[in-house]
C-alpha cells in the first residue's frame, strides 16, 4: 500500500480517560480508501472506545480526526453518519419495537412529500437484505427475528450509511460461516468502491482472510501497525498479548470417568426443540454443534428451566427432578452462562463484585448474606484466575469490555461451584488469549469432575474439549460424535448433511 | 457499603437540607427554638419532624418499589383506607391494638394486590397502582360512608397526637422504622437482590433470584408503610377523613425519593437519603407556612424550590461540578465523582 | 305522579357535602321521587357531561350543586330547550337567570359577615389579633367567606387579621396550619381564629390544645357550617360559635319543583337558606345528637 | 396490512363497540345521536391532551403537567381578555406559544440534565397551577362576542344533540396526530426513542430535538385543550381540570399504548377517550351509584380494560416467543 495517497480517515493522538481507567492513550489510526483495516487487541484494549470516540458517541479528551484531510469533530452519531461514516457498534444496536425496514432506514426514510413512503421503504429493504442472504418480511417488528438476523440488519444499515468509511465492531461474533462469507463479499464490493473499512474481530483467520493491514492496541496504546500480507499470525498474536501464546497444546482430554450425573429423556417444547435425549457423566464435556437457529440456545434454556419444557424427564444423580425455573436448577447445582451477555447476563449498574457473587447469594437466599470477607476472597480469586481486566471491583460491570464481562459472568457461576455447567457460546467476543484460557479452564473444571454442556459455533473449540459432540439441526438432535470421530470435518458434515441421507443412515 | 461511601452518598441531601433550614431561619429567626410546653417538645423543628412523618413512612416502601423500577401511586389511597379501617374498628369498640393490626393487614393486602398486578400479571407499575389510587378512596369512603369518622380512643389518638418523653409519637415511629428498614436491607442481601431485579430482571431471574416474590414483597412493604402513615394521620386529627387523608401525598413521597438521589429507573437506592428527602420537602412546606405569603403563592414557591433542588442534584450538573473541581481527570478510583459519570 | 330527577353533586369532599347528599336523597324519597345521582369527583367537566346525559335521558328536572359559578350557559340552554327545569343548590351561577328555575342557596358573603359581626360584638372594642384559616384557594366559599368577614370587621381597628393561610377545608391541614400560626405568632398573641369551615376549626382546636392553650378561652374560635363535631366542641366550650349552613337545600328545591310541575307556580329566583349563628347559648349537645344521623 | 402490533388497536375498537352495544341494550336512549354528540363535546379537551400524551408515552416519557397547563391557559385567556383589548385569536396564538415553550423547556431539562420526565413534569405541574393562582384565584368569566360566535358554531341533530366546534377540533387534532405519528420522520423518531434512547442515539436519531419537540407538542396541545376548555366553560378557573393528566394517561393506556414506550397508536387513544366518556355516561344513566361506588366502579372498569389489553399483548408476544425462542422474563 502506498502511503503518499491522502488517507481517507486519520485519527491523531486520540486519548480517552474514564474515571479509574485510561482507555485510550494518544492513539493514531490511519485508513485509506479501498483498504480493509483490522483493529486488533485483547479484551479491554480500547478498540470499541476508539470507535466510539471517532464516531462521536464519546467526547474524546484529546486528539484530532481528519476525514480526507479536513478536520472533523462529530459530536453526535448522526453527525458522523452525515459525514459518511457508517458504524456497527459492538452489541446489536437496533430497535426491537420498530420493523426491520424502519430500522434499516431510520433517519433517511424514502419520502413522498412530507410523508414517509412505507411501501417503497419495505420493497427497498427486502431487496437490500436479499443481498445479505436473508429472506424476511421487512414489515415485521425486528424483535421477531434472531440475533443473527438482527446483526445482519445492523450491518446492512451501516453499509447503506457509509459513503466513505465503514466501521464494524465484532460483526461476525454471532454469525455462521455462510453468513460471514456473504458479509465478506459485501465488504469486498465496498472495497472496490474505494471505501475505507475498519474491521474489529477476535477471529484471526477472518482477519487474515479479508484484511489488508492492521493496527494493534494494547492497554489503550498502539503497539504496532502491520501490513498483514507480510506478517505472520504468531507475530500478530505476540503483538496483541505482549507475550508468546502458550502453543495450543491439546492435552489429551481426560476420559469421561465418573458415573452418570444427569439423564435427560424426551425433553421437548413445540416450536423450540424436538425430542432431546442426553446422558451425562461426571467429568464429561458434551459439545452442542449446529447452525444459528438450530436450537442450541433453546436446548440450554430448556435444560436450565429458563424456558419451561412441554415434557421431558430429568434424572439427576439417580432421582428424578423437576425444574420449573432457573431457581430450581441452581438449587440442583446447575449453572448457565447465557448467550446474550447484555440482556440475560450482566446486571449493568451493579458492581463487578456484586455481579460475581449474585448467583451464590441468590442460592443462599436473602436472609443469609455472604460475609464480606468471603465476598472479597471470591471476587479477588476469580479476577486473578480468569485475569479480568478492571479498574477496581466497585466499578459497574457495564463499563467492562465485552470480553471481560463474559469472564465475570463465568466467575459468577464458578463461585457457586456447580456440578453441571452449561455454557452457551462461552468464547463469543473473547480475545485469543482469553479464548485459550477458557478452553484450558474447561479442561480443568472437567478434571475436577464437573460435567459441562457447551454450545458453540466454533468447531476447533468443540473438537478441543468435547468428549462427545451432539449435532443439532432445525431443533432436532441429528447426530452424536464420540471420541475419535470428533473432527471439524465430521461435525460440519453432520451439520450440513442432507436430512434424507440422515434418515437413510 | 463502607462508612465514608455512605456519607458521600448522602452528602448532597444533607447540604440541601441545611440550606432549606437556613432559609427557614431567614424568614423566621427563632426557627430552631425548642421548648417544653405541657410535657411535649414544642418548636418548628419538632413540627418538621412530626409533620414529615407520613411522607417519611411512605418513602420507605416507595424507595424499595422504585429500586425495582416500579412506582406506587396508590399509597395515598391506601392511607385513607387504613385510617378508615382503624377508625371504624375502634368506633365499633375494639381495642386500639386490634384496630391498628386491622389497618396494617389491610395495607398489606393492598400491597399484595399491587404486587400481584405487577409481578404476575406484568402490568406496568404506574397503571397497576393507578387502579387502586382511583378505587381506593372509594373503598375508604365506603367504610366511613363519606363522613369524617371521629373517635376518642386515647390509645389510637396517642399514635398520632401523643408524645413519649415529650417527643411526638409519629417522630419516634418513623425514625425507628426508617432505621430498621435501612439497616435490615443492608444487613441482609435483600438490598442487593432488589437492586439486581431493578436493573436487569432477566439476568437476575437466570441467576436464580426469585424476582416475583421480591417484587410482591416491596409492594407489600409499601402498603404497610402507607397503612401506618394512614393510622397516624387519622389519629392525629382523631378522625378518618376518607376523602382528604393522604390526598396527592404519593407525589410528595416520590419527590422525596428522587430528592434522595434515587433513580426512577431502578437500581441503587439509599433509604436514609430518601428520608432526608422527605425532611427536605417538609422543611419547604414549613418555609411556605412561616413565610406568611398569601396562599396563592404556595404552589409556585414550592415548585421553584423543588426545581432548584432537582437541578442542583441532577447527575449532569453534578458531573459538571466534578469536572470543574478536578481540572484534569485523574485515573484514581478514590477521586470518582460523587455522581458517577453518565454514558451517552 | 312519579317524577325522575337528576342530581349532579360536586363530590364528597367534606362531611357537610356528604350530609347534603344524604339529606337530598331522603327528601326525594319522602316525596316519592326517583333520584338519579351523579357524583362529579370535584370536576366541572363531569358535572357538565352529567347534565347533558340527564337531558339526553329526558329526566323531569335537574338539581345541581355547581362546583364553580362560571361556565354553565351552554349546557343550561340545552336543558332549557329540552324544557327541563334546573334548580341550583347551595351555590348560584353567573348565567342569565332565565336559564334556571331557581337557586336554593345560602349567602356565602353573609355567612362571613355573621361570623365577623359575632366577633366584633364579642370583643366589644378590645384589641384582638385574628388568624384566619382559608378554604381551598380559589374556591368560591373561601373567597366569599373571607370577603364577608373582612367587610364585617372593617372599621374596627381593634380587630386585625395577622395571618391568613389556606387549610384546604380539611381537618388535618387546619391543624397543621394552626400549629405554624401558633409558632409564628406565639399562642398568647392570638386572640381569635376564624376558620372558613368547621372541619378546619376542629383540627385547629387540637393544635391549640397541644400548644397548652385553652381553645375557646385563650383563643376564641368562630367557624362556618355547623357540622355535629362543631356543636360538640361548642358544648365542650372548646369553640365559641358556628354559623349553620343547612345541608337541607333539596327540601325547598323539591317543593318549588313540585309546585312548578303541578300548577306552574314560578318560584322566586333565589330561595335563601337561613345562616343561623349558634353559640354556647344554644343546646349544642342536643343539636349534635340530632344532626349525627345526617351522615355528616 | 395487519401486523401483530395492530392487535391492541383493533381490540380497543372492538371493546368500545361492544361496551356501547351493552349500554344501549340496557338504556336504549343511549343510542341517540345526542349522546354521541355529547361524547365528542364533553371529551374534546381531554381528547386533545391525550393526543399529546400519546406522543410523550410513545417516546417512553410521561407528562404530568397537562392538567395544570389547561387550567393556566384558561385563566390566562380569561384575564387577558378581561384586562386588555387583545383579540381572542391573538390571545390564542400567544398562549399556544407560551405553553409550547413551557413544554419545550421541560423537554430540554429532561434531555440535557438527564432528569426523569416524571419528576420534571411533576414540578411543571406545580409551577403551571401556581402561575394560574397568581393570575387569579377565583374563576373569571369570559364575555367576548368572538367566544359567543364560536360557541354558536355547531350542527344540531334532530334529537337536539349538538356537534360543536370543539368536538371537530378534537377530531382534526387526532387526524393530524395520526399522520405525524405514523407517517413522518419525527413520528418514527418518537417510536425510536420509545424503543430505547441510548440505542436511538447510536443509530443517529436526533434525540435532543425529538425529546424537546415531543414535550413542546404535549405542552402546545395542552394549551389548545385549554383554549377548547375555555370555550367549553367560557371561563378561566385556576382549580379546573385537577388530575386530568391521570385521565389522559388512562385513556392512552386503555387505547393500547404501552407505558414503557415504543408500542401503540394515536388512533387507539381516540377510542380510549370514547371508552372513558362512555363509562362516565353509563354511570350517570345508571344514577344509583353513591359517590364512593362511583370511584370504585371507575377503578374497576379501568382495571378490566387494562387486563384486556394485557391479555392480548401477552397472546401476541407469546406467539412470537415460540417463533424465536429467545429468553424473555415471563
Ligand atoms: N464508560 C466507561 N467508563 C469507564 N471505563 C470504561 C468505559 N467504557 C470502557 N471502559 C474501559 O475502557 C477499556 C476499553 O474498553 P473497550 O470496550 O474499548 O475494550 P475493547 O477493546 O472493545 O474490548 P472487547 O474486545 O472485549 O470489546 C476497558 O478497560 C473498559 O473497562
Ligand atoms: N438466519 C436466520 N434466519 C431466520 N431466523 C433465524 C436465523 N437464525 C436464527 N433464527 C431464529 O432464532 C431462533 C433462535 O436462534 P438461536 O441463535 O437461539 O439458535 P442457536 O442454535 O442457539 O444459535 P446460536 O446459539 O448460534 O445463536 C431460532 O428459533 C430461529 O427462528
Ligand atoms: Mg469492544
Ligand atoms: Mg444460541
Amino acid at each position: 500500500m502506498t502511503d503518499e495517497r491522502r488517507p481517507m480517515l486519520q485519527a491523531k493522538g486520540i486519548s480517552k480517560f474514564f474515571p479509574g481507567t485510561v482507555a485510550l492513550d494518544n492513539v493514531d489510526l490511519t485508513l485509506h480508501g479501498g483498504e480493509i483495516h483490522a483493529l486488533l487487541g485483547e479484551n479491554g484494549a480500547g478498540k470499541s472506545t476508539l470507535i466510539k470516540c471517532l464516531t462521536g458517541v464519546y467526547r474524546r479528551d484529546s486528539g484530532r480526526v481528519l476525514l480526507q484531510g479536513k478536520e472533523v469533530d462529530p459530536t453526535l452519531t448522526h453527525h458522523s453518519q452525515r459525514l459518511g461514516i457508517g458504524t456497527v457498534y459492538q452489541e446489536v444496536n437496533l430497535l426491537p419495537n420498530l420493523t426491520v425496514a424502519e430500522n434499516l432506514y431510520l433517519g433517511r426514510q424514502p419520502m413522498r412529500g412530507p410523508f414517509v413512503d412505507r411501501r417503497r421503504m419495505n420493497t427497498q429493504a427486502r431487496d437490500t437484505l436479499r443481498d445479505y442472504g436473508i429472506q424476511i418480511d421487512p414489515a415485521q417488528p425486528l424483535s421477531t427475528y434472531s440475533v443473527a438476523v438482527q446483526q445482519v440488519v445492523a450491518i446492512a444499515r451501516a453499509v447503506e450509511m457509509s459513503g466513505k468509511v465503514l466501521i464494524l465492531d465484532e460483526p461476525t461474533a454471532s454469525l455462521d460461516h455462510e453468513e460471514v462469507q456473504l458479509l465478506f463479499s459485501v465488504i469486498r464490493r465496498l472495497k472496490d468502491r474505494r471505501l475505507a473499512v475498519v474491521f474489529i474481530t477476535h477471529f484471526l483467520d477472518q482477519v487474515f482472510d479479508i484484511c489488508d493491514s492492521a493496527t494493534v492496541l494494547r492497554n489503550g496504546q498502539v503497539v504496532g501497525r502491520v501490513d498483514l500480507a507480510t506478517t505472520s499470525r504468531n507475530d500478530v498474536i505476540t503483538l496483541m498479548l505482549g507475550r508468546q501464546l502458550a502453543a495450543q497444546v491439546r492435552a489429551p482430554k481426560p476420559k469421561a470417568g465418573g458415573n452418570t450425573l444427569l439423564q435427560i429423556e424426551g425433553l421437548q417444547k413445540t416450536g423450540m426443540l424436538n425430542r432431546f435425549d442426553l446422558s451425562l457423566n461426571e467429568g464429561e464435556v458434551v459439545g452442542l454443534a449446529g447452525l444459528l437457529g438450530s436450537g442450541r440456545t433453546e436446548t440450554a434454556n430448556l435444560i436450565f428451566g429458563a424456558v419451561k419444557a412441554d415434557q421431558g424427564k430429568l434424572t439427576f444423580r439417580g432421582k428424578e427432578i423437576q425444574l420449573r425455573n432457573p431457581r430450581d436448577a441452581v438449587a440442583q447445582g446447575f449453572a448457565l452462562c447465557p448467550e446474550d451477555r447484555k440482556t440475560d447476563g450482566i446486571v449493568g449498574e451493579l458492581s463487578v463484585r456484586d455481579n460475581i457473587i449474585l448467583a451464590l447469594q441468590a442460592r443462599q437466599g436473602w436472609m443469609r448474606k455472604v460475609r464480606r470477607k468471603k465476598i472479597e476472597a471470591i471476587a479477588e480469586h476469580y479476577v486473578r484466575t480468569l485475569d479480568i481486566r478492571l479498574a477496581n471491583l466497585d466499578m459497574p460491570i457495564r463499563l467492562l469490555s465485552g470480553g471481560n464481562q463474559q469472564k465475570a459472568l463465568l466467575a459468577r457461576w464458578l463461585a457457586t461451584d456447580p456440578n453441571f455447567l452449561i455454557l452457551d457460546e462461552p468464547t463469543r467476543g473473547i480475545d485469543i488469549g482469553a479464548h485459550a484460557e477458557i478452553i484450558a479452564l474447561i479442561g480443568r473444571l472437567q478434571q475436577d469432575g464437573m460435567a459441562l454442556l457447551v454450545a458453540s459455533s466454533e468447531m476447533e473449540e468443540l473438537v478441543a474439549y468435547s468428549n462427545r459432540v451432539i449435532v443439532l439441526r432445525d431443533r432436532t438432535q441429528v447426530k452424536e460424535l464420540v471420541g475419535e470421530e470428533i473432527t471439524s470435518d465430521n461435525i460440519i458434515r453432520a451439520i450440513a448433511a442432507d436430512p434424507q441421507v440422515e434418515a437413510a443412515v | 457499603m463502607t462508612r465514608n461511601a455512605f456519607l458521600r452518598r448522602i452528602t448532597p441531601q444533607l447540604i440541601i437540607l441545611a440550606i432549606v433550614l437556613g432559609l427557614n431561619v431567614l424568614v423566621f429567626p427563632d426557627f430552631f427554638d425548642v421548648e417544653m410546653k405541657n410535657g411535649r417538645l414544642f418548636g418548628n423543628l419538632i413540627d418538621v419532624l412530626n409533620r414529615g412523618a407520613p411522607t417519611a413512612l411512605l418513602c420507605l416502601g416507595m424507595t424499595l418499589v422504585i429500586a425495582t423500577k416500579g412506582i406506587d401511586l396508590s399509597v395515598g389511597a391506601v392511607m385513607a383506607i387504613a385510617g378508615a379501617t382503624a377508625a371504624s374498628l375502634v368506633v365499633e369498640g375494639n381495642h386500639w391494638l386490634v384496630a391498628v393490626l386491622g389497618a396494617l393487614s389491610v395495607g398489606a393486602l393492598c400491597g399484595l394486590w399491587n404486587g400481584f398486578l405487577v409481578a404476575f400479571l406484568r402490568i406496568q407499575p404506574i397503571v397497576a397502582t393507578l387502579v387502586l389510587m382511583v378505587a381506593g378512596r372509594g373503598i375508604a369512603q365506603l367504610i366511613t360512608e363519606g363522613t369524617i369518622l371521629t373517635f376518642l380512643d386515647p390509645g389510637l389518638i396517642h399514635l398520632g397526637a401523643g408524645t413519649v418523653l415529650g417527643v411526638p409519637t409519629p417522630v419516634l415511629i418513623w425514625l425507628t422504622l426508617g432505621l430498621f428498614v435501612a439497616v435490615f436491607v443492608r444487613r441482609t442481601a435483600l438490598g442487593m437482590l432488589i437492586e439486581a431485579i431493578g436493573i436487569n430482571e432477566a439476568s437476575s431471574r437466570l441467576a436464580g433470584i426469585n424476582s416475583r416474590v421480591l417484587l410482591v414483597c416491596v409492594y407489600v412493604v409499601s402498603g404497610i408503610g402507607a397503612a401506618i402513615a394512614g393510622v397516624i394521620v387519622a389519629a392525629d386529627i382523631q378522625g378518618a377523613d376518607a376523602n382528604n387523608a393522604g390526598l396527592w401525598l404519593e407525589l410528595d413521597a416520590i419527590l422525596a425519593v428522587v430528592i434522595g438521589g434515587n433513580s426512577l429507573l431502578g437500581g441503587r437506592f439509599s433509604i436514609v437519603a430518601s428520608l432526608l428527602g422527605a425532611m427536605i420537602i417538609q422543611s419547604v412546606n414549613s418555609l411556605i407556612l412561616l413565610s406568611g405569603m398569601p396562599p396563592e403563592f404556595n404552589l409556585i414557591i414550592k415548585a421553584l424550590l423543588i426545581i432548584a433542588i432537582l437541578v442542583i442534584q441532577s447527575p449532569k450538573v453534578g458531573h459538571l461540578l466534578y469536572i470543574l473541581r478536578a481540572s484534569a481527570p485523574q485515573p484514581h478510583p478514590k477521586q470518582l465523582p460523587p455522581l458517577k459519570e453518565n454514558l451517552r | 305522579q312519579d317524577m325522575t330527577i337528576g342530581f349532579s353533586q360536586i363530590g364528597s369532599e367534606s362531611g357537610w357535602r356528604a350530609a347534603e347528599t344524604t339529606v337530598t336523597k331522603q327528601q326525594a324519597e319522602a316525596r316519592g321521587i326517583t333520584l338519579k345521582f351523579a357524583d362529579a369527583q370535584q370536576k366541572q367537566e363531569n358535572q357538565i357531561s352529567a347534565l347533558r346525559s340527564f337531558v339526553a335521558q329526558g329526566v323531569d328536572a335537574i338539581l345541581i350543586a355547581p362546583v364553580v359559578a362560571t361556565g354553565w350557559d351552554e349546557v343550561l340552554e340545552e336543558a332549557k330547550e329540552a324544557e327541563i327545569p334546573v334548580v341550583l343548590l347551595d351555590r348560584t351561577v353567573d348565567a342569565p337567570d332565565d336559564l334556571y328555575l331557581t337557586a336554593v342557596t345560602s349567602d356565602l358573603v353573609h355567612e362571613g359577615e355573621v361570623a365577623g359581626r359575632w366577633l366584633v360584638d364579642e370583643q366589644a372594642g378590645a384589641e384582638c389579633r385574628i388568624v384566619e384559616l382559608q378554604g381551598t384557594t380559589g374556591s368560591s366559599p373561601a373567597i366569599d367567606r373571607k370577603a364577608g368577614f373582612e367587610k364585617a370587621i372593617a372599621g374596627n381597628d381593634n380587630l386585625k387579621i395577622v395571618r391568613s393561610q389556606t387549610g384546604d377545608f380539611t381537618r388535618s391541614q387546619g391543624k397543621v396550619v394552626m400549629e405554624s400560626f401558633l409558632k409564628a405568632e406565639g399562642g398568647e398573641n392570638i386572640c381569635a381564629l376564624y376558620a372558613h369551615n368547621d372541619d378546619m376549626a376542629v383540627g385547629a382546636i387540637q393544635a391549640i390544645k397541644e400548644a397548652g392553650l385553652n381553645p375557646g378561652e385563650d383563643i376564641k374560635i368562630v367557624a362556618i357550617d355547623g357540622v355535629p363535631d362543631a356543636h360538640l366542641a361548642i358544648a365542650n366550650g372548646e369553640m365559641n360559635a358556628t354559623i349553620e349552613l343547612t345541608p337541607n337545600m333539596a327540601g325547598p328545591a323539591l317543593d318549588a319543583l313540585m309546585a312548578y310541575k303541578t300548577d306552574g307556580t314560578v318560584p322566586p329566583k333565589w330561595i335563601q337558606t337561613e345562616s343561623r349563628l349558634y353559640t354556647a347559648a344554644d343546646d349544642n349537645q342536643a343539636i349534635y345528637e340530632e344532626k349525627n344521623g345526617l351522615g355528616y | 396490512m395487519i401486523r401483530s402490533t395492530h392487535l391492541p388497536l383493533i381490540v380497543t375498537l372492538a371493546t368500545f363497540v361492544l361496551a356501547y352495544a351493552l349500554c344501549a341494550w340496557q338504556y336504549p336512549s343511549m343510542l341517540s345521536l345526542r349522546v354521541v354528540a355529547n361524547l365528542l363535546t364533553d371529551n374534546a379537551f381531554l381528547g386533545i391532551v391525550a393526543v399529546g400524551m400519546t406522543f410523550v408515552i410513545l417516546s417512553g416519557g410521561i407528562d404530568l403537567s397537562v392538567g395544570s397547563v389547561i387550567a393556566f391557559t384558561g385563566v390566562f385567556l380569561a384575564v387577558v381578555l378581561r384586562d386588555t383589548t387583545l383579540h381572542p385569536l391573538m390571545a390564542f396564538a400567544l398562549v399556544l406559544v407560551i405553553t409550547s415553550a413551557f413544554g419545550a423547556a421541560m423537554g430540554s431539562i429532561i434531555h440535557y440534565l438527564e432528569m426523569p420526565p416524571f419528576i420534571v413534569t411533576l414540578a411543571g405541574m406545580f409551577l403551571a397551577r401556581g402561575a394560574a393562582y397568581v393570575l387569579s384565584t377565583d374563576s373569571v368569566p369570559i364575555t367576548h362576542e368572538f367566544y359567543d360566535a364560536l360557541q354558536q358554531v355547531y350542527w344540531k341533530t334532530a334529537s337536539g344533540g349538538r356537534f360543536r366546534l370543539i368536538g371537530g377540533v378534537m377530531i382534526v387534532t387526532f387526524l393530524v396526530g395520526i399522520m405525524v405519528a405514523h407517517r413522518t420522520r419525527f413520528g418514527q423518531n418518537v417510536y425510536a426513542l420509545g424503543g430505547g434512547s441510548a440505542t436511538s442515539r447510536l443509530m443517529g436519531v436526533p434525540v435532543a430535538s425529538t425529546t424537546i419537540g415531543i414535550y413542546a407538542i404535549s405542552g402546545g396541545l395542552a394549551g389548545l385543550a385549554g383554549i377548547v376548555f375555555s370555550l367549553y366553560t367560557s371561563a378561566g378557573y385556576s382549580l379546573a381540570t385537577v388530575g386530568v393528566e391521570l385521565d389522559a394517561i388512562a385513556a392512552v393506556v386503555i387505547g393500547g399504548t404501552l407505558l414503557t414506550g415504543g408500542f401503540g397508536f394515536v388512533a387507539g387513544t381516540f377510542f380510549g377517550i370514547l371508552i372513558m366518556g362512555l363509562i362516565q355516561t353509563y354511570i350517570v344513566f345508571d344514577g344509583t351509584l353513591s359517590s364512593w361506588w362511583t370511584k370504585i366502579v371507575i377503578g374497576g372498569l379501568l382495571f378490566a380494560f387494562i387486563l384486556l389489553q394485557k391479555g392480548l399483548t401477552w397472546a401476541s408476544t407469546a406467539r412470537r416467543k415460540v417463533a424465536t425462542g429467545f429468553v424473555t422474563p415471563s
